[in-house]
């Protein structure tokens, strides 16, 4: 098979988008699942409920009320245009905080497993051996959690691949900018040319394979001492 | 060298202390019955205990005044605490276990060479926590409290589990760093011969009042 | 990457998915006289007219439908709507060894017929006009597609009896005569364009209108029907 | 807001699927999952990497594949047809089925992480207690990995709530048998019945968040043993 | 009563015992330095490591032969086993432990009114185990494998953790358990009074050549 250099622009873009998505979505949501993990207010509750909403509404939909949101006639697109000179919706930035919003809950659920899972007991040896609560997170919590991180991210980076309601809406389809390679294999099977699609789904499909299986093997060597 | 006063509200009970021994004591030892509360007095005293309310002084540190709003972050306590259950990182080789605290310059009598041989861990040093025996772990759990330069030891039934060649070795060790460095312990035991040969007094919690006894200790430090 | 011959950003022309075939075509013959760069943004017109209307950054709209540009007219987004083409509708049955798209009167009672989702898609509209008046077709369980591509699918998968679907995809994928039946222009989809206000800020030099100047052209008309649709030459 | 039949059935619809969905994932990937996590060779690796595959792809192109699959030229849909005298496709066991497969990774990842987690030590305290090997799983083993388990459950039912872009193209859109509550919703905004939308899903984010919440406040009541 | 010759290669090592004791033994001390094998000795005899290659023959029952492929499953071995880490289930309470295996009809001696009592858990059925001090998980877990209605009992440093007082009771039990009932056991520990009270001959694993000692024990079981 063989690639025109929109298709190659729309694995670029796609893959850039998906580890940015996954990339930021760890930043975001191991402090937060941490937090919500340890806290027992009824606020956290909520937050944790709220923070698995987007699963439940349909992509395109979600979409939709995105793109309400990311309108110039809003705040967020207002502020966001004012800053950067450009306009939130259509762009890969509105794209990319799309995937954001639409990948969180799919972050959030294995890292809340693992936290949860997670023994504090380990953490009282860090301190008493002088390790702050925020270096024995890092040096202890962390390793220990590795299991659940690279699951989350696993999922955020593959989910964002496939994704495609949300961005077709908010992105518009701009080749070389928001056209991403769901968006591109949708519209082939949306145009009928069926040997495009495949071809696109099967290099995907290898690529998500050959990186699955590495990062599989991978988290099965260094599993072991997890059971300790 | 200890002074407590403080009370901690556990889910059925509350644990109250009202403890105070003479100052020239360097080593303390604690026995009691199984669930007097000897582990949980190791931990508040470790600042381990966010819970507890009250008032906390060890070797002229003032650790926690619950009333003043002081508390000290266990990490900032300057302790090594062996656990009763070793808590050895599982993530983490036994080598790398005991050099967590980093082991630049290490304090005199810690030295890593002479820790690492008088806990006969040196050939363990690869090995991850699942691959030991349970005398090893504790054993793993001793040297990286020493090796971590503390300045006050906090021990929890250290030597339960290990055998008794070891045993003796580890005790005599033990008592040497007390009597030439005389560096404030605690050391929690059901056996009455490990307390004889470490400390200088001990504390009894099963007897509510007047809990403290002196013991004339040939191995009475220094300091 | 394109190289591009002035600072300015590329034509960019947003389409219903049921034309996009058919204008990659017609952007590739008007490119042999400008040379500018243009970019093709396909989705359904529901869904293109949404991000119009939140500002996306097209010039051109390609609509299946008169609706939707009108629309945008009286939201004061563009000038004036154009016709463009006529898509045909078509009766088209993949089961062999039947003749249901010549003789829909020998479907089976409990039959699927696969359409377009009235309720929005423009194609789907027609074939809802196609089944009132065929009255063996009134019978049949309607499998609703959300465009008119869906239910061209459904149908060359077999999955439906018949379908009620886009001429230009019968023509797109070579179906035999025999297995599809032409259905009267009454039946036909009046699509419309708009240039859009917003366009004619970024080029200096009308790119747009020289696009929508090109359809009327005999080439561009020749691609338009060649493709299934009825033209609009005047 | 009020809704009429046509909703109310979506709405019992959606949810007959996604419970089904979820609770029949549980039963197919539980035993799975344990397997991926227990064996070593490479075939386990690579299953485990096929069963991470459907999340990406673009919904609507991975429905588009179902159906050629459900086709009744096929063996599966000329079999299903044989035994059942109904077609696979735009049904409602044709829906269900295309859920499980698309629901499949977000029933794995959590579940996998759960049994990572696990202390294999526990077991062999149940076996000095007379417990067989499936005695000890269900009565150890599943109860210690219950955030897991609960945790992808929630994935799951909430992933099948929101699907739409596979039950669109497999669905068919019909009232009463595919029309689930996503398709009415998107067909709503499509409609430009934006009320509707709007009404709809905000019925669906309250059902959401209130389920949620109290599956987050029983999931944390019962945790705290975990860390034994 | 012990019959093995095993080998088990672990990473790093391969343990290997060849271990025959006379048959009128009832109860077996196990000694030795801390990471010479013990635990693994009462695992593979009790049929928890899988990767254990030979044969292994407790009390006239011949539990592993691999040369032709006989393994006992551990769960149908009828073995009441006490982990050196107490191992609870986090999952229940103490009482829902202790019943683990259910307890319709106890056998002679293991009364479960008995064993709460001698064990003094019966304060603590409520409890979940992460509630409990080290000594009390590791009563709760004799009082679960001994409330199982075991035919064999395998302890591994039961004791250690429990103070004096408790220890002197259980161990008395333990020994009245083996003196009427006749219950096989293997009890491994580091300290010579407890296996001078309870076991009829010790193995002490760090003799490689000819391990066993008997003693002569006024204990010794009637069976
Ligand atoms: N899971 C394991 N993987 C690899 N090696 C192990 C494992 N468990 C124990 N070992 C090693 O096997 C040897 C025997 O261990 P075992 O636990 O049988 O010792 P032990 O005699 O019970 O010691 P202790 O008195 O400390 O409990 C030791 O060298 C130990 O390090
Ligand atoms: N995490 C906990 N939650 C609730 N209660 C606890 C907890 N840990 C210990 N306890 C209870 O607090 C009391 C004191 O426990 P502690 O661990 O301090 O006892 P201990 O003197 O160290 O006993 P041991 O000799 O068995 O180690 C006991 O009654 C115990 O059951
Ligand atoms: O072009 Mo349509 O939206 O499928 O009728
Ligand atoms: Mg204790
Ligand atoms: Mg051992």
């Amino acid at each position: 098979m063989s690639f025109g250099s929109s298709e190659l622009m729309a694995f670029w873009i796609t893959f850039k988008l998906a580890l940015l998505t996954s990339g930021l979505l760890m930043v975001i949501c191991i402090p937060l699942a941490w937090w919500l993990n340890n806290s027992r207010s009824l606020v956290s509750r909520l937050i944790e409920s709220l923070v698995t909403l987007p699963v439940v509404l349909p992509p395109t939909v979600l979409g939709f009320y995105l793109l309400m949101a990311f309108a110039p006639t809003t705040i967020l697109g207002e502020q966001f245009e004012a800053l950067t000179g450009q306009q939130l919706a259509f762009s890969f930035s509105g794209i990319l905080l799309g995937s954001l919003f639409y990948s969180l809950p799919f972050a959030m659920q294995p890292l809340q497993t693992a936290f949860a899972q997670f023994d504090n007991k380990a953490l009282d040896a860090a301190h008493s051996l002088g390790a702050s609560p925020v270096e024995a997170f890092f040096r202890v919590t962390l390793p220990l959690c590795k299991h659940g991180i690279i699951s989350a991210a696993l999922l955020c980076f593959a989910h964002t691949v496939g994704e495609f309601g949300v961005i077709l809406m908010i992105g518009g389809n701009i080749p070389g900018e928001t056209q991403v390679l769901s968006v591109a294999i949708f519209d082939a099977v949306e145009t009928m040319d069926y040997a495009k699609a495949y071809n696109l789904s099967a290099a995907l499909l290898i690529f998500a394979v050959v990186t699955l299986v590495m990062i599989n093997i991978l988290k099965r060597k260094e599993q072991d001492y997890a059971k300790c | 060298m200890l002074n407590v006063d403080c009370h901690l509200t556990l889910p059925g009970q509350t644990l109250s202390y009202q403890l105070k021994t003479p100052e020239e004591i360097t080593c303390l030892g604690i026995k009691g019955d199984s669930g007097c509360g000897k582990t949980t007095l190791l931990r508040i005293i470790a600042g381990l205990e966010h819970q507890a309310h009250g008032y906390v002084e060890f070797a002229q540190q003032q650790w926690q005044y619950t009333q003043q709003q002081k508390f000290i972050h266990a990490s900032e306590r300057n302790i090594g605490f062996v656990f009763q259950d070793a808590r050895l990182f599982a993530h983490l080789s036994v080598a790398q276990n005991i050099q967590f605290k980093g082991n630049k310059r290490a304090l005199p009598g810690f030295e890593f060479k002479r820790v690492i041989e008088t806990l006969d861990v040196g050939h363990l040093l690869n090995r991850r926590p699942v691959n030991l025996s349970g005398g090893e772990k504790q054993r793993v759990a001793i040297a990286r409290a020493l090796t971590s330069k503390p300045r006050y030891l906090l021990f929890d039934e250290p030597l339960t589990g290990i055998d008794h060649n070891h045993k003796v070795i580890i005790l005599d060790y033990l008592a040497q760093l007390k009597y030439e460095y005389a560096i404030p312990m605690i050391y929690v035991s059901h056996l009455d011969d490990e307390l004889k040969k470490i400390s200088d007094g001990t504390i009894n919690l099963n007897h509510k009042n007047n809990p403290f006894t002196m013991l004339s200790n040939p191995n009475r430090a220094h300091g | 990457k394109n190289i591009q011959s002035d600072e300015q950003p590329p034509l960019r022309i947003a389409v219903a998915s049921n034309f996009k075939n058919t204008l990659i075509e017609l952007v590739a013959d008007f490119k042999r006289q400008h040379a500018y760069p243009i970019t093709i943004s396909s989705a359904s017109t529901g869904a293109l007219y949404q991000q119009i209307i939140k500002g996306a950054p097209f010039d051109i709209f390609f609509a299946a439908d008169e609706l939707r540009p009108n629309k945008l007219i009286k939201q004061g987004l563009a000038q004036h709507t154009q016709l463009y083409a006529y898509g045909r509708v078509a009766l088209y049955s993949a089961k062999t060894q039947f003749n249901y798209a010549q003789q829909p009167q020998t479907l089976p009672s409990t039959c699927r017929i696969g359409i377009a989702n009235p309720a929005y898609a423009p194609y789907g509209i027609a074939a809802q006009k196609v089944i009132n008046d065929i009255s063996a077709l009134s019978q049949c369980q309607l499998i609703k597609g959300s465009n008119i591509a869906q239910a061209f699918q459904f149908t060359q998968l077999q999955t439906v009896d018949l379908g009620v679907v886009a001429y230009s995809h019968v023509l797109e994928q070579s179906i035999e005569q025999s297995q599809y039946q032409l259905l009267n222009e009454r039946y036909s989809v009046a699509q419309a364009l708009v240039v859009l206000n917003n366009s004619n800020h970024k080029h200096t030099d009308n790119r747009a209108a020289q696009f929508v100047a090109y359809l009327h052209s005999a080439n561009a008309q020749q691609i338009i029907s060649h493709s299934g649709y009825k033209g609009v030459a005047k």
